[in-house]
Order: structure tokens, then sequence, then C-alpha cells
């Protein structure tokens, strides 16, 4: 792998550029695999690069139906925090935050980690208890995180309407420091990239349309390039999961896809120093380095394989950002675009061997699976090579729903829109 | 008669407002109905209900009804009409329930009526798809509102009246554009 | 200077001079004029600073396509950044600002990037700044100074004062553009009986003779296209004007919903890529010729186009009719038509066939031109280079239909090899919509395929995008680093990312990624379109749904409440009564004397926001059967019973008492947060899973205003102004109703209690709200009766051990909260089968209990109970408080909490753990029936 | 989005609420097969393309439909009352 560094793009500049080398081969497919991924979204291509880098399995290829990171890893607000309520989702994305803050280094490239904090703003008495008790959840787990006034959250965020008239009055809110934000497509390259480096094929423009099987047993998958033998075959396809599941012939999962929107305005000298998220309705901010509002809220509320969002969400989540912040109503709406998000029937993932033999599947992150995407890859990656879970995951069973050990953060029960 | 307060209080104030430079687009006021309510018909009852209505609206002129669902109309006016539909509605067949309290009704009418209610319901307000006396039930983001149409340009709204002061200061925005009165 | 106005000539209104300022310094123009044609004619030619490089920029174009000339506006403090000059209409008093430059546009420090411009090639940023060690530390560093150096306008934090609206429409036929295209066919749908609406986002006036049913609204952008053939559109209704009438809106938003829509966008020229394509000077041809023609603009020195099509000659033609002179044609083709040579002659034109642009001269304007012989067919340069003196330079590589609007709601794009274009797609299905006119390719002039001169020994940079600074050969870095796909490619080096949305720069940058490894330009891929097709104001999308309206609700004593010195609490869209404070009083003084006073002797507080719903028909009683856990099909008629509620999934989702009015008819009470959600619940089982019961559910939440009196003294009070019936045990005993009149106004009665006291719920029609309250308190007045807010009915509610949201948080069970004696073993019910799993039923699971403070200090919400007397080491959590108050009933801190297998822990000491306040608390854990707990306070 | 209401006629999306697949068949109600109840709560077939789904009309007559809609295209073919299988 050519590394990455000033000295390295001084060289080369002086070079006129003419030597830097393909991020990732384009190779053909073998005819089989120790492990085949589906998906090369943030998920698949993190657990190629743990199982070469952490378990020596490199006979590896991630299968990509289009470009690499066409799916939710190159759509999402790119919000990375670990202020969960419930012990077993903080101890999760705790974990991988702690990765995160050393990615950049790990795989040679820049994701960008930006830890400028998350706050979730609190608008009544009521809804700062609870983020008391989250907050406290989280301190007696080890977390960071911080009780706001409102005077600290009017100086997180200039410009916020802290008027006790506004639509959204502001009594506090919660703070989680090392929180913060990553530049979403270096992650899917800088993993393509280091998984690239150890040896996993990583193809591209090949679709999954169906499996290989022994009896029960999957071993292996048809492709739009052919079928490809593998020992072991992983799912990790986010909004895809049960389309892909199906030509195995699981027909049912607690699994919805649905269409989340995101939005970025024209860029702008810095004016939004941290991530946020209003907690009245339902909106997540921030700012890109580039200069652009990023920003997004709740999925459209209905299935949808469909990439684009509808109306409603976009006058819901414009009018949000306009009453918290008055200043920025002249500010304009760029870009807005959908994406599939797999979610669960508790809000959490799941992480597990099987359903079936030889497979293993990986789904279930709803809004949230971009900042698990460095543990996902991990304990997906030991579930592969061990065939048991890695204790972070393993909570987050395809048999809890069954069982009532639902994991349910917001308290919503199995209504996958409210999560 | 009404011995029911309304739930605008002081809020309510006379005079014309907005951009009234080439007169009141529209007027706009609080109106009051001494009986409101809901009647609601079992599946297989609704032809029966339905020609009760009828004949109560054909009989009692001081009464209107219009659908707000397949099974289920607005009816409002006077205690008259409420004696003729109540004591005939079979608990068989239906019921009735009173929301003469529960709905605040605004009135607003003129040339501009169309153009202010459109600024808040997503509903086709032309006179082809939406004709005289005849009422339908929409909203205007949280607030629930059925709306009925007694003349070509006058419109009567029942609003739930926990909201009823919200929902006057948005007509009353709404309206601003095209200048309004209130009597 | 490069332009100046003529005399005459143009769409401006020369006896209309309006006044403005640019970057602090006043200019003037004439009605009509855009920002951009007047500081033109003002002979200004520097408009802003590039995105990466800070290079000095012009105006590229006359329209919305505008890549360069952004400028922010200011309008009485509030600042409205990234306006394309070219579309910023100008008024008396206008205020505009250039961006993206310190200290000042004439002179740019971060300039200094351009010398370094090698080293930020494409992803320069993805290979550096990470810095040595494990750490964000190095990056984030780094980070602040990139921030500050990207970005383009500034927004400010002043309050924008203007006023939004949204407008619904509904048509038949919605054309969008009213160049002569659109026109004819809104005159076409209009003649044949449809309903017509025709929007144009320039500032037209209305076309003559149009069909008087077609409404035309000029200045409106439609921008977005969703299913259903919902169109959204911004118009400006007043952003042209330095003032605004009485409520007028700046913008309004409009949704039309459209039976059909006709696509008549037109197209918009785009450049040739060619090195030093950015001093000012360079422009779109087709723009030249606007200004020229449009806003009565002339050229100071020589004009030069440079062309792969025939547009040029017909544009030079025009240009010499109206006194402007093209000194040459600069045309990549090797052979032309004797037509178009024929056009030069008439315009007196020097044409160079087989030539291109290889360079320019000048650094804040243009000078002069390089040219070069070139070969179309390989794209080879030979020869050496000629320098043409001009000051502007018109390209024309061709037109690029609008096909932004089809794409939301289209298949892929279609490549034209012809017109070296795409075309709007068919729509995809469920939506209804043609293009017409130039923008579905027709009447446009065919180029040559050439899109970018490769000079590949030119030191000049050679920009595909101007806004974001991408060049031809940031793109070719791109495919050799392996971000070839397109989409990558845009991704990796922001080509087309910028508030043009790659308008000029599409085909171009797709141009150059084909060349670079060999595939044609629709094999390389058009990157998607997403709404909206250009710029649309937060202010306008939000509309009225910010400002000063803001939906609330408010219960019929609302008034009351507030001349007797009620703080409110905002409970979703309600405002409710937290505290009624007596001067000096801090809230937690208030909420003890009201909570006392009920305990004392009797209090009064608004319920009228709990949920109510009216249930009848002959099957209302087996329908609570199957929605409650218990029952109340043995409920005898006025009587009212506590009704618990499950989810399918066996967690608590409600309570709430329901009240048996007769036979067939119930009044079910729900939790004020829970209203819609019980209610939707209701209607759902009723229509999808039972539709065979007889049974309608209606919302009356707002008929019934409500009163709930507690308090030793409460039945005194009534006794003093019920008429109409006894309320006296006997007549009216724990849960029975009754009906009477309080000052002649029927109220019923049901003895309830939330409280623990002897209490009554008073309900009366809403309308009678504020008098029976009134006459509630004059009764009251002997027993000094005080009107309660929420925070003493929480502390009630808590030293009873009464559950409430924070306890049904969608998490418990009926065991967690205790309420396990109200599930029915006789009747399944909605969540009977899958309460019992596993998980539902461990022993170590948060249950419900009291705490109470052993050092007198408070406990506080949203702590974790620990069992480590130690602040710096608490240990793990238990558990957590979910409610707590100051009692003053026990006169002790006190809280409800829920704490794993809690039933176990009664007796224990404990600690209340509050990290984040710094507080630890020493409680000890108790029974949750912290007062009062044999109930025999309510039952005297 | 606009749905066509059978009563109503056609609205726009805001007033309507999705309320989840309506393949699934609740168990009787006394019935203590766990797996039948599981798969009703929990499990959906989730399909990419054509599905019934009920829908409230929350903001308008509140009744309950039945759609049958393309999760891919978002088209609707067909709009019913959920009531005894589209009977008012
Ligand atoms: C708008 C939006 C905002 C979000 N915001 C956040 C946020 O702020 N913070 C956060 O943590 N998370 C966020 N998320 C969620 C996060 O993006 C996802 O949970 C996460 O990216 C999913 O994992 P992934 O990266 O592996 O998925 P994807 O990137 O979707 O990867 C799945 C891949 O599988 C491929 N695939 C599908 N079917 C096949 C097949 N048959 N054959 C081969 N390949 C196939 C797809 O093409 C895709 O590339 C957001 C999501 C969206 C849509
Ligand atoms: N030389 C050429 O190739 C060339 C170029 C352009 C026009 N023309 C000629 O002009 C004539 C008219 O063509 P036309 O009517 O098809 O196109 P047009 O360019 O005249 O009209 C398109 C109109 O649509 C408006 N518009 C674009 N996007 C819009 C949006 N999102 N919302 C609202 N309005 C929008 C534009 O402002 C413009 O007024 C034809 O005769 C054509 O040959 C020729
Ligand atoms: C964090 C983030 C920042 C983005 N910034 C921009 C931007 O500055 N300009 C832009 O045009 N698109 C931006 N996008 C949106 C992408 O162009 C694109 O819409 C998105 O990745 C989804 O892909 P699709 O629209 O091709 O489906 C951004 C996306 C993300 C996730
Ligand atoms: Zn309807």
């Amino acid at each position: 792998m050519q590394r990455y560094s000033a000295l390295a793009l001084l060289w080369n500049a002086l070079s006129g550029n003419r030597h830097w080398q393909p991020a990732w081969r384009k190779p053909e497919p073998k005819t089989a695999y120790d492990v085949i991924i589906i998906g090369g979204g943030g998920h698949g291509l993190a657990t190629a690069y743990y199982l070469a880098k952490e378990f020596s399995i490199t006979n590896v290829a991630v299968l990509e139906k289009s470009w690499l990171g066409s799916g939710n890893v190159g759509r999402n607000t790119t919000a990375i925090r670990s202020n969960y309520l419930l012990n077993e989702n903080q101890h999760f994305y705790e974990a991988s935050m702690k990765m995160w803050e050393g990615l950049s280094q790990e795989l040679n490239y820049n994701v960008m980690f930006s830890q400028r904090g998350v706050l979730n703003i609190g608008h009544s008495p009521a809804q700062m208890d609870g983020y008391a008790r989250r907050g406290n959840a989280m301190r007696l787990n080890g977390l960071d995180a911080e009780l706001f006034t409102r005077e600290q959250v009017a100086k997180a965020l200039p410009g916020i309407d802290m008027s006790r008239s506004a639509r959204f009055p502001i009594e506090g809110g919660l703070m989680q420091r090392r929180a913060g934000t990553a530049r979403h497509d270096a992650v899917a390259w800088g993993y393509a990239r280091a998984a690239d480096a150890r040896g996993v094929d990583l193809i591209e423009n090949c679709e999954v349309t169906g499996f290989l099987r022994d009896g029960v047993r999957v071993t292996g998958v048809k492709t739009t390039r052919g079928e490809i033998k593998a020992g072991k075959t992983a799912v990790a396809v986010a909004g895809s999961t049960s389309q892909v599941m199906a030509l195995a012939g699981i027909d049912t999962l607690p699994i919805e896809s649905h269409v989340l929107q995101a939005f970025i305005s024209e860029g702008l000298k810095p004016v939004i120093d941290t991530v946020a998220t209003y907690g009245g309705g339902h909106l997540y901010f921030g700012q890109t380095d580039k200069g652009g509002l990023i920003f997004g809220g709740d999925i459209d509320g209905y299935n949808s394989y469909a990439q684009r969002g509808n109306l409603p969400v976009v006058e819901d989540v414009m009018s949000e950002m306009a009453a918290l912040f008055p200043g920025l109503a002249g500010v304009r709406l760029l870009r807005s675009w959908g994406g599939m998000v797999d979610m669960s029937m508790d809000g959490a993932p799941i992480i597990t061997a099987g359903p079936l033999p030889g497979m293993y599947l990986n789904c279930g992150w709803c809004y949230g699976g971009f900042k698990a995407t460095p543990v996902s890859g991990l304990c997906f990656a030991h579930t592969i090579a061990k065939g048991e879970p890695h204790p972070l995951s393993a909570p987050f069973t395809l048999d809890r729903f069954a069982r009532g050990l639902v994991i349910d953060d917001k308290g919503m029960g199995a209504t996958p829109k409210w999560h | 008669m009404s011995d029911r307060a309304s739930a605008l209080g002081q809020v309510r104030k006379s005079g014309a407002f907005g951009d009234v430079s080439n007169g009141a687009g529209v007027t706009l006021d609080e109106t009051f109905f001494d009986f409101v309510g809901e009647v609601a018909a079992f599946p297989l009852s609704v032809a029966t209900v339905e020609k009760l209505i009828g004949s109560a609206t054909a009989k009692v002129k001081t009464g209107f009804a219009f659908k707000i669902a397949t099974n289920r109309w607005l009816v409002a006016g006077t205690p008259n009409f409420r004696r003729a539909l109540e004591p005939k509605l079979a608990s068989q067949d239906g019921s009735l329930i009173d929301l003469t309290h529960g709905r605040t009704v605004f009135r607003i009418d003129g040339p501009k009526a169309e153009w202010v209610l459109s600024k808040l319901f997503a509903v086709d307000f032309r006179l082809a798809a939406f004709p005289e006396k005849t009422g339908l039930a929409t909203m205007h983001h949280d607030t629930f509102a059925q709306v009925y149409r007694p003349g070509a340009q006058t419109f009567d709204i029942f609003v739930f009246r926990s909201f009823a002061r919200s929902f006057w200061q948005t007509l009353r925005h709404a309206a601003e554009e095209v200048g309004y009165e209130v009597v | 200077m490069s332009f100046y106005r003529l005399p005459g000539g143009g769409f401006i209104d020369r006896s209309r001079p309006v006044h403005f300022t640019f970057d602090g310094q006043r200019h003037s123009g004439f009605a009509g004029d855009t920002l951009a044609s007047a500081l033109l004619g003002n002979g200004v030619m520097l408009f802003g600073r590039s995105f990466k490089y800070h290079r000095p920029r012009g105006v590229l174009a006359a329209g919305s396509e505008e890549p360069n000339a952004l400028v922010t506006l200011i309008r009485n403090g509030f600042r409205e950044p990234n306006l394309k000059a070219s579309e910023v209409e100008i008024f008396d008093g206008l205020v505009a600002e250039s961006q993206n430059r310190f200290p000042s546009l004439q002179f740019d420090l971060n300039a200094v990037n351009a010398l370094a411009g090698k080293l930020f090639a494409s992803g320069f940023y993805y290979k550096t700044f990470m810095g040595p060690f494990r750490s964000t530390k190095f990056w984030m560093l780094c980070e602040k100074v990139i921030r500050r150096a990207a970005g383009l306008g500034r927004a400010g934090h002043v309050a924008d004062k203007d006023r939004y609206e949204r407008m619904n429409a509904f048509c038949d036929v919605l054309v969008v553009g009213a160049g002569a295209s659109g026109i004819a066919e809104a005159q076409k749908a209009a003649k044949a009986g449809n309903d017509v609406i025709l929007a144009e986002t320039r500032p037209i006036a209305m076309p003559p003779d149009l069909h008087p049913s077609i409404r035309f609204l000029p200045r409106t952008n439609v921008w977005g296209y969703y299913d259903g053939n919902v169109m959204c559109a911004c118009e400006r209704v007043a952003d042209h004007k330095g003032d605004r009438r009485k409520g007028e809106p700046r913008q309004r938003h409009w949704v039309i919903r459209a039976g059909h829509v006709v696509l008549a966008a037109g197209a918009i020229e785009r450049p040739i890529v060619f090195p030093g394509n950015d001093v000012p000077g360079v422009m779109l041809a087709g723009s030249v010729g606007e200004y020229c023609k449009d806003y009565g603009l002339a050229i100071v020195g020589d004009l030069v186009l440079f062309t792969n099509n025939d547009s040029a000659y017909s544009l030079a033609l025009d240009l010499k009719n109206i006194g402007v002179n093209t000194t040459a044609i600069i045309d990549v083709r090797d052979n032309i038509d004797d037509s178009a040579r024929r056009i030069a002659r008439d315009a007196g034109v020097e044409v160079f066939t087989g030539q291109a642009i290889t360079g320019t001269r000048g650094s804040k304007k243009l000078e002069a031109v390089l040219v070069r012989g070139f070969n179309a067919a390989t794209g080879e340069i030979s020869g050496e280079a000629r320098a043409i003196r001009c000051s502007v330079l018109g390209v024309s590589g061709g037109w690029s239909p609008n096909i932004q609007l089809a794409s939301q709601a289209g298949e892929t794009p279609v490549w034209s090899r012809d017109l070296q274009a795409f075309l709007p797609p068919p729509p995809i299905a469920g939506f209804s919509f043609a293009s017409v006119g130039v923008a579905n390719g027709e009447g446009l002039a065919p180029p040559a395929p050439v899109l970018e001169i490769a000079a590949s020994d030119s030191k000049q940079k050679a920009f595909v995008d101007f806004q974001t600074d991408v060049t031809a050969d940031d793109l070719r870095l791109a495919v050799r680093e392996g971000y070839s796909a397109s989409e990558h490619a845009k991704r990796y080096t922001t080509l087309g990312m910028a508030t043009d949305q790659g308008r000029t720069s599409n085909v171009p940058g797709l141009a150059v990624l084909a060349k670079a490894q060999n595939t044609s330009i629709p094999q390389a891929g058009l990157t998607r379109f997403r709404p909206p097709a250009s710029g649309v104001s937060f202010g306008a999308i939000a509309a009225e749904r910010f400002g000063d309206l803001r939906p609330y609700r408010l219960t019929p004593m609302h008034d009351w409440h507030l001349k007797n010195g009620a703080a409110l609490y905002a409970a979703g869209l309600w405002e409710r009564p937290m505290i009624y404070g007596k001067p000096g009083e801090t809230i937690e003084q208030a909420y003890v004397r009201e909570a006392k006073a009920v305990r004392d002797s009797v209090g009064i507080v608004d319920v009228s926001t709990l949920g109510k719903i009216d249930i009848q028909g002959p099957d209302a009683a087996e329908f609570l059967d199957r929605v409650y856990t218990n029952m109340f099909s043995n409920l005898p008629v006025n009587k009212a019973r506590y009704g618990l509620m499950l989810r399918e999934d066996g967690f608590v989702m409600d309570d709430g008492t329901t009240w048996r009015l007769c036979e067939t008819k119930f009044l079910m009470t729900t939790t004020t947060a829970n209203a819609g959600k019980v209610m939707q619940h209701l209607e759902y089982v009723l229509n999808c899973v039972w539709p065979d019961l007889k049974v309608h559910v209606t919302s009356v939440t707002d008929q019934w205003a409500g009163a709930a009196i507690g308090g030793p003294n409460a039945r005194k009070v009534l006794e003093a102004c019920v008429t109409g019936t006894d309320v006296n045990t006997e007549t009216l005993p724990f849960m029975g109703i009754v009906r009477g009149s309080i000052a002649g106004l029927p109220v019923m009665i049901c003895r309830l209690s939330f409280s623990g006291e002897l209490a009554y719920e008073v309900y009366c029609g809403a309308g009678h709200g504020q008098k029976v309250w009134y006459e509630l308190m004059e009764a009251g007045q002997p027993y000094d009766i005080a009107p309660y807010g929420l925070e003493a009915l929480g502390t009630l509610r808590i030293e009873k051990g009464h559950v409430t949201g924070a306890e049904i948080d969608g998490r418990t069970t009926a065991h967690d909260l205790h309420l396990e004696w109200m599930l029915s073993k006789k009747k399944p019910y909605v969540g009977s089968a899958m309460r019992g799993r596993e998980g539902l039923t461990r022993e170590d699971r948060l249950s419900l209990i009291g705490l109470i403070s052993r050092d007198g200090q408070g406990i506080s919400g949203g702590s974790h109970v620990v069992m480590s007397s130690d602040a710096k080491s608490p240990g793990s959590s238990l558990g957590h408080v979910t409610a707590a108050c100051y009692s003053p009933a026990l006169g002790k801190h006190i809280a409800l909490a829920l704490v794993s297998n809690g039933k176990s822990k009664i007796g224990t000491k404990a600690f209340a753990a509050d990290p984040l306040r710094a507080r630890h608390v020493a409680v000890e854990i108790v029974s949750h029936h912290m007062f009062d707990p044999e109930g025999k306070r309510m039952h005297v | 989005m606009r749905i066509s209401c059978p009563h109503c006629g056609p609205r726009d999306l805001i007033e309507f609420t999705c309320q989840g697949d309506a393949t699934r068949t609740r168990p009787e109600p006394a019935s203590t097969d766990q797996d039948a109840w599981n798969k009703y709560i929990y499990e959906r077939p989730n399909p990419r393309g054509w599905n019934r789904e009920f829908w409230q009309h929350h903001g308008g007559c509140r009744a309950h439909l039945i759609l049958e809609r393309n999760t891919a295209t978002h088209e609707i073919r067909d709009v019913k009352f959920a009531r005894h299988g589209g009977a008012a």
C-alpha cells in the first residue's frame, strides 16, 4: 500500500501527481473464497478489513452490486456518538467511538473524525430529567457526558432561538464532547483501501442474485458476475437485508426498510461548531468541513426501497431548522436525498451467525449504523471467524424478540417508524 | 342563546387588519351553533342513518349535516334539529356524540376566502371540487378541521376547541396579505 | 472594465434609476437590472473568489447556472448568503457583499493557496493532516483552519423578520417555463379546457394574449418533483422590492398537485474547458448576448467567441445588429457550414476554424486569449500559440437541456450523440410529465464532441467546476487513483457539488472522465439529480411554521390560570399550570404549599387535558374487555374503574379510568401525553382487527372541562355548590358517578382520586368550564381552597406511588409497576399472549420502588441508584429515579425509582448518584406506597 | 405522495399514517402459540415491490385503509377500506 502522508503529498505534487496508485485494485472475482461478504458498505468493508487484520483470514471477497459506498455509508449525516440510554447500546457504541479515535492512523486514510461534540437539546424539564437519566447512566459506565444549562446551550450554538416564547423553548442539553462527525466517503474508501492492501478482493458491480446451497447449508452465491463459492457467506446489506435474505428463503425478518432523507445546505463559513439534535420533534444537524449544513429528521414513515423521500419530512425538517435558527432562514437547501434504512423492531442491530448454516447476518442499523462501522466490522468478523458472538455484540441476537429480550432505547415497541 | 363562553376570550378584536388598501379580502369571525355533534352509523346501518339525517335536515331548516367519513356526519344547528335527530337514532344503528362544547367554528367570507384557506389546507377549494353545501375533514399541521361551504365564498371551519386561539391567530395571519375585517 | 452601458436598448427601464451598494461602494443601475448586469454596466468585473484557491472570478452566465458571482444580501442585519448575482433583481437600497475573501475582494490572502495548487489536488485531505498518533487532536487543529478557509458566504445570527407562506394549488396541467414552448403548451392545454398553471422563474411580465384561465406565476422557480405529481415551487414575491406591503410574504412555497406536468425549462449553455478559463471576462457566449441584448450593455475592447457549434455565429450577427462587434470566432471544427460562414461574413467576424484556445492572459480581467491549431477528432494541439487581444471571451460548448426536474421523477436520462447532451428521461411509474421544446433537445445546435482542450504543457489550470475549483487534472487524478466511477469521481473531487449542482460542469466533467478511461460519456454515466433543482431557502419551505405562529392547546380555564399567577408548562401542545406562584415564592415553595393544602384541606387542579374518548355501541363493553387487561363488562352503570392497557408485545401502554355512563356507553380517559396514541390504537384494532364489533370511538377531549377537587374538605366544597344530586358516600361512593349542576350548569362528577385524598373529578361542557371552576373556587373559599399545578400534582402522586409517563416508559411491564393485580386471568386481552416471555418476567428486571432521602438532600430527577457511598466511585447502576420531589406530607425528600429486583431491596440503604451534577444522596429504598399505604384517606 | 381515500378523494401524504404490513394475521385472541404471536408482532416480509399495507387517514375521515403500494416506486394501485374487506 502506498503510504499517505504530507511528505508523500509534496513529493507527488512535485512530480505532477502522476505517481499516485489506485486506492484499491479492481480484480476479477475468483471462483471461491473462504469468506464472502455481501455488501460493500461501511460494515461490509470494515468486516473484511478486520477479518484480514484480526483473524488473518484474507481469502475474502466483498461483493458490491454498485460502486463501493453507494449505500447508506455514502449518504448519511455522519453523527458519531455513544450517548444511548441502555447499557447494551452504550457499551457497544462506546467501543466503536474508541476505535474511531484512532481510525485515521489505523487505516492511513484521513477519515476526519472530528470530536466536536454531540449536543442533545432539551425542551422541557421532563426531557431534561430523561437526559439526566441517560447522562448519569453514561457516566456510571465510564462514558463522557455533561448536562448543559440553557446558557451553555446558547454558547455552544450561537444564533439558536433562546427566547421563552420560542416554538421550541430550550431548557438545557446533554453534551457528549468526545462525540462528533467523520467524513462518510473516506470511511468507506479508507476501509476499502486497507482491506485491499491485506489481500481482500473488492468486487464492484457484482450483485448477489441467489445463494448456492448444499441442503440447508449456504455454500456461496450467484451473482451478476457468475457463481462464487464460499466457506462462509456474510450478509451486510443494510436496507436490502430482507431482499437478499429472501433469496435464501428467509422470507420474514424483524426488519422493515424505510426511507430516511438527509439534507445539505449551500456552503457557509463556520456557523455551527458542534453536532446537535433537537429533542422536541426530530432533527439533527451539523456542518461539514466544506461548509454545508448537514441535517436530517424522521424517516418518512412507510416502507420504501426507492432512495427518495417525500415532502412532509422535507417541510418538517426545514421548519424545525428555521425555528431553531431564525438567522438561517435565508440559507438555501442545496440538495436532499434518501437512503434505505434497515429499521429493526426495537431500534437495536442484529449481528449473528445464521440463520442458516454457513451464513452470517449483520443488519438492523436503523438511523444509526454509521457510528457503529468499526465495532460492527470487528464484532461481525469475530462472529464469522469464531462462529460465536463477540461479547460486545452478544445481546444483539436474532432471537431476542421471541424471547422478549428487546433492547428498546426509545421504548416504542415493535413500531419501527417510532425508533 | 349560548351560555357557552367563547374559547377566544379577549383575543377576538374587531376592526380591519392587514393590507386593506384595496378593501378587506375577507371577513373573519367566530360563529356559534347551539348544537354541534357527530352522528356515527354502524356499517350495515349507514343507509338508514343517512336517510334519517336527510329527513331531519329537510324537516328542520335550522340544521345542516355533512359527511366527514363514510359512516359519520357532522351535524350542527338548533336544539330543534337535535331533537329531530337524536330520539330517532336507534342504538343498534348508530350514535350521536354531542360536541357542542368541543368545537369552535370560524367563518371566513369574501372573495379571497379560497386563497386564504389554500394557505392552510391541502385541499382543493375550487368550486368544482368543493361544491356549495358540502364539507370535508382535513387538517392544518396539528390542527384537525372540518370545513363546510355554505356559499361560494363562505366557509365554516370547525376546529377542536382547545386549538381555537392558536388557529384564530393562524387564520388572521394568513388573511393579512389580502386584508381582513372582524366585525 | 470590459462592459459599459449603452444609452438605449434592452429590457431595462432607463427612466427608473436604482441605487445600491456592493462591498460598501455605491452603484446605480436601472429597474430591470440584475445585480450582475448592473455591476457589469458599472465596469465591475471581479465578483467573487473561488472556493479552494480563492482565485478572482467574474460572471460566467446570465441565469441560474452562474457558478462564480455569488453574493450575500443584507437586510436589517439579516444575511442571505450565496445568491447568484445574475438572479438578484436590484432595488433601491439593496446592500450586497462579495464572499469568500479576506481581507478584501481585490486582495485576498488565501489566494496563496493557488501557489500550492498541485498539493491541493483532489482528495489531498484524505492523505494528510492525520498526525502520527492514534488521536484526533492533530486533525482537529488542522480542521479549524480548513473550515475557516472553506465555505462560501457567511450566514448571520440576526433573525429573519420576513414572512414566508405556503400555498396549496391544484391544476390539470402545470407548465414549467414560460419560454416560447412553455407558453404554446400552456395555451394549448387551456384551450382544451384544462385548468393550467404556468410557472416561470424569471421576472417577466405576463405574456401577451395568454388564455384568461391560465394562472401565470412569474418569479416562481419549480424545484421539486415528488410522488403523486406533486411539484414544489418557490415564488419570490417581494425579493425584488425594498419594502413590503402589510402581510406580504417575501417568498411563497407553492405545493402544486398537477394532473400532468409539461417541462419546458429550456437549456443552458456549457463552457468548453481550456487552460486559464476562469479569468474574469471568460463567459458563456449566450450570456454575453443576453447582457448586451436584454440589459443594453456593450463591450469595451474586443469580443472573441469560442465555439464547437453554430450558435455562436448567429449570436455574432445578433450582436452586430445592436452595435456590438465580434472580433473573431475560434471554432474547434475544421469544417463549418457555408451558412455559418455567410453569417460570419455578414457579422464582419474573422473565423478561425480548426483552432482552439489553449490559454489566457490577465488575472483579474481578461486581456488576451492564446490560440493554437486543434484537431477536433483527436484532440491534438499543434502549432505555436498566437495571442488575440480581447476583454471578453464568449464560450459555447453546446447546450444541455434542463433535465433536473425530469430526472427527479424519471428513469435515467438519455444520451444524445448529436447534441452531446443528456435528454430528459421518460417518467417512472406513477408520474405524468412530458418534456418539450429546448428542454427536450429540440432546435439546439449540434456541437462537435469537444468539451475540453487538454494542453498538457500549459501551466494554467483548466477548470471544469468553477465554484469548487475542480480542474480537468483533478478528474484525471481521480481516475488514476481508482475513483473512476462518475459517482466516485464526483465525491472525490467534489465535481458538481456546489450551489449550481454542476449545471455548467456535469457534461464537460464527464467528457474528461470518459476520455481518461477510454469510455463514452453515457457509459461514464451522469450523476443523480436530486431536489431541489435549484436552491430554496429554509424559510420558504418552512413557510408559516416558524416565527410568531406556534400551535398550542389551551384548556377552558386558561384565562383564569393566567390571571391567578400560574406559571405555564408546555406538555406536548398543551399549556398547563406548573404552579400558581405567590409573590416571592420559589417553585419548590409554591408546590409544597399547594400539595400541603390538598392534604390539609382542599385543592383543585385543571385536568381538562386528559384524553377523553367516547366509546359507545352494543359491543362497547366487550371491546373494553379486549383492550384493557382488566374486566369492564362487569362494571355497573354510573361507576368508573381504573384500567390498564398493554401493547401487543406485552409492555404497558397506558392507564386511566373509564366511566360507564349507560349500558352501551363509556367515557375513557387516557394520560394527556398518550391521548393520540391510545385513540389511534383503539381505531386500529376496531377497523383492522375486530371489524365485527359494533363500537364507535370518538375523541371528546375538547368537549369536556375537568377539574379534580381533592382533600379532606373536598366533599364540603361540592356540597356547597352542587345542586340536583347528593354527593354523600351513599349517593356518590368511591368510583361512583353522579350528574347534577353547578350554578345551573350541568356537571358530571366521579369520585376518584389520583392524589390519594378524598377526591372528585368534576366534568362539565368546555364552554362552561371557566364558570364552573369559578363556582368551585368560591365554594372552596371557606376552606382556603388552593388551585394546584403539575408540580404539586406530581408530588401528591409520588407520595402515593401512582405511576405516570415517567414509569410507563414503554419498557415496563405490569409486574414492574406492581399492577399485576389488574391482569385478568379470565380472558385474553391485547398483550396477554406475549407478556409472559422470558425477558418480561426475569427477576432482575427494574421494578418500581420508593426512595427516601436519608441525609436531608433533595434527590434529583434522572439520578441512578447505586450501593457505593463514594461519589467518586459510585459503582454500577441498579436502576434510576423516575420522579422526585420534596414531600410535605412526609417532611422528606422522596422519589420513585425503577430498581433491579426492586421489591427485594426494600429496606436497603443506597445512594442516588447524580455524577452529572456532582450529587450523591443517601437514600433508603422503600415501598412505592410512601404515604397512606392503606388508602384510608380517599375512602372516607 | 397522494393517496386516494375512498371517502375523501385524493389527499396529501401528511394526512395519512402508515400502520404497517397488512398481510400479517393476528392469531386468535386466546391463542397461546408464541411462534405465531412472535411472527405477527415482530416478523415482516418487507418486500421490494408490491405489498399490502394498513394506512389510516388520520387527518381526514380517520378510516383505516388497505393500500396496494409498490415499495420500489411508491406507486399505489389500489386503496380500499380496511373494514370488511373494503365495505364501509
Ligand atoms: C440519510 C441517512 C442518515 C443517516 N445518519 C446517520 C448518522 O448520523 N449516524 C449514524 O451513525 N448512522 C446514520 N445512518 C445510518 C448508517 O448510514 C447506516 O446504518 C450504515 O451505513 C449501514 O451500514 P453499511 O454502511 O454497511 O450500509 P450500506 O452502505 O447501505 O451498505 C450496504 C451495501 O450493500 C449493497 N447491496 C445491497 N444488495 C446487494 C446485493 N444483492 N448484492 C451485492 N451488494 C448489495 C448496497 O449496494 C450497499 O452498498 C444514516 C442513514 C441514512 C440513510
Ligand atoms: N440557440 C439555441 O440553441 C437556443 C437556446 C435556447 C432557446 N432557443 C430557442 O428559444 C425558443 C424557446 O425555447 P423553450 O421555450 O423551449 O426554452 P426557453 O429557454 O425559451 O424557456 C425556458 C424557460 O423556462 C424557465 N425555467 C427554467 N427552469 C425553470 C424552473 N425550474 N422553474 C420555472 N421556470 C423555469 C426559464 O427561465 C425560461 O424562461 C425556441 O424557439 C428555441 O429554439 C434556442
Ligand atoms: C455528509 C454529506 C455531505 C454532502 N455534501 C454535499 C455537498 O456539499 N454538495 C452536494 O452536492 N452534495 C452533497 N452531499 C450529497 C451527495 O451529493 C449525494 O446526494 C448523497 O451522497 C446521496 O447520493 P445520491 O444523491 O447520488 O443518491 C453530501 C452528502 C453527505 C452524506
Ligand atoms: Zn379519508
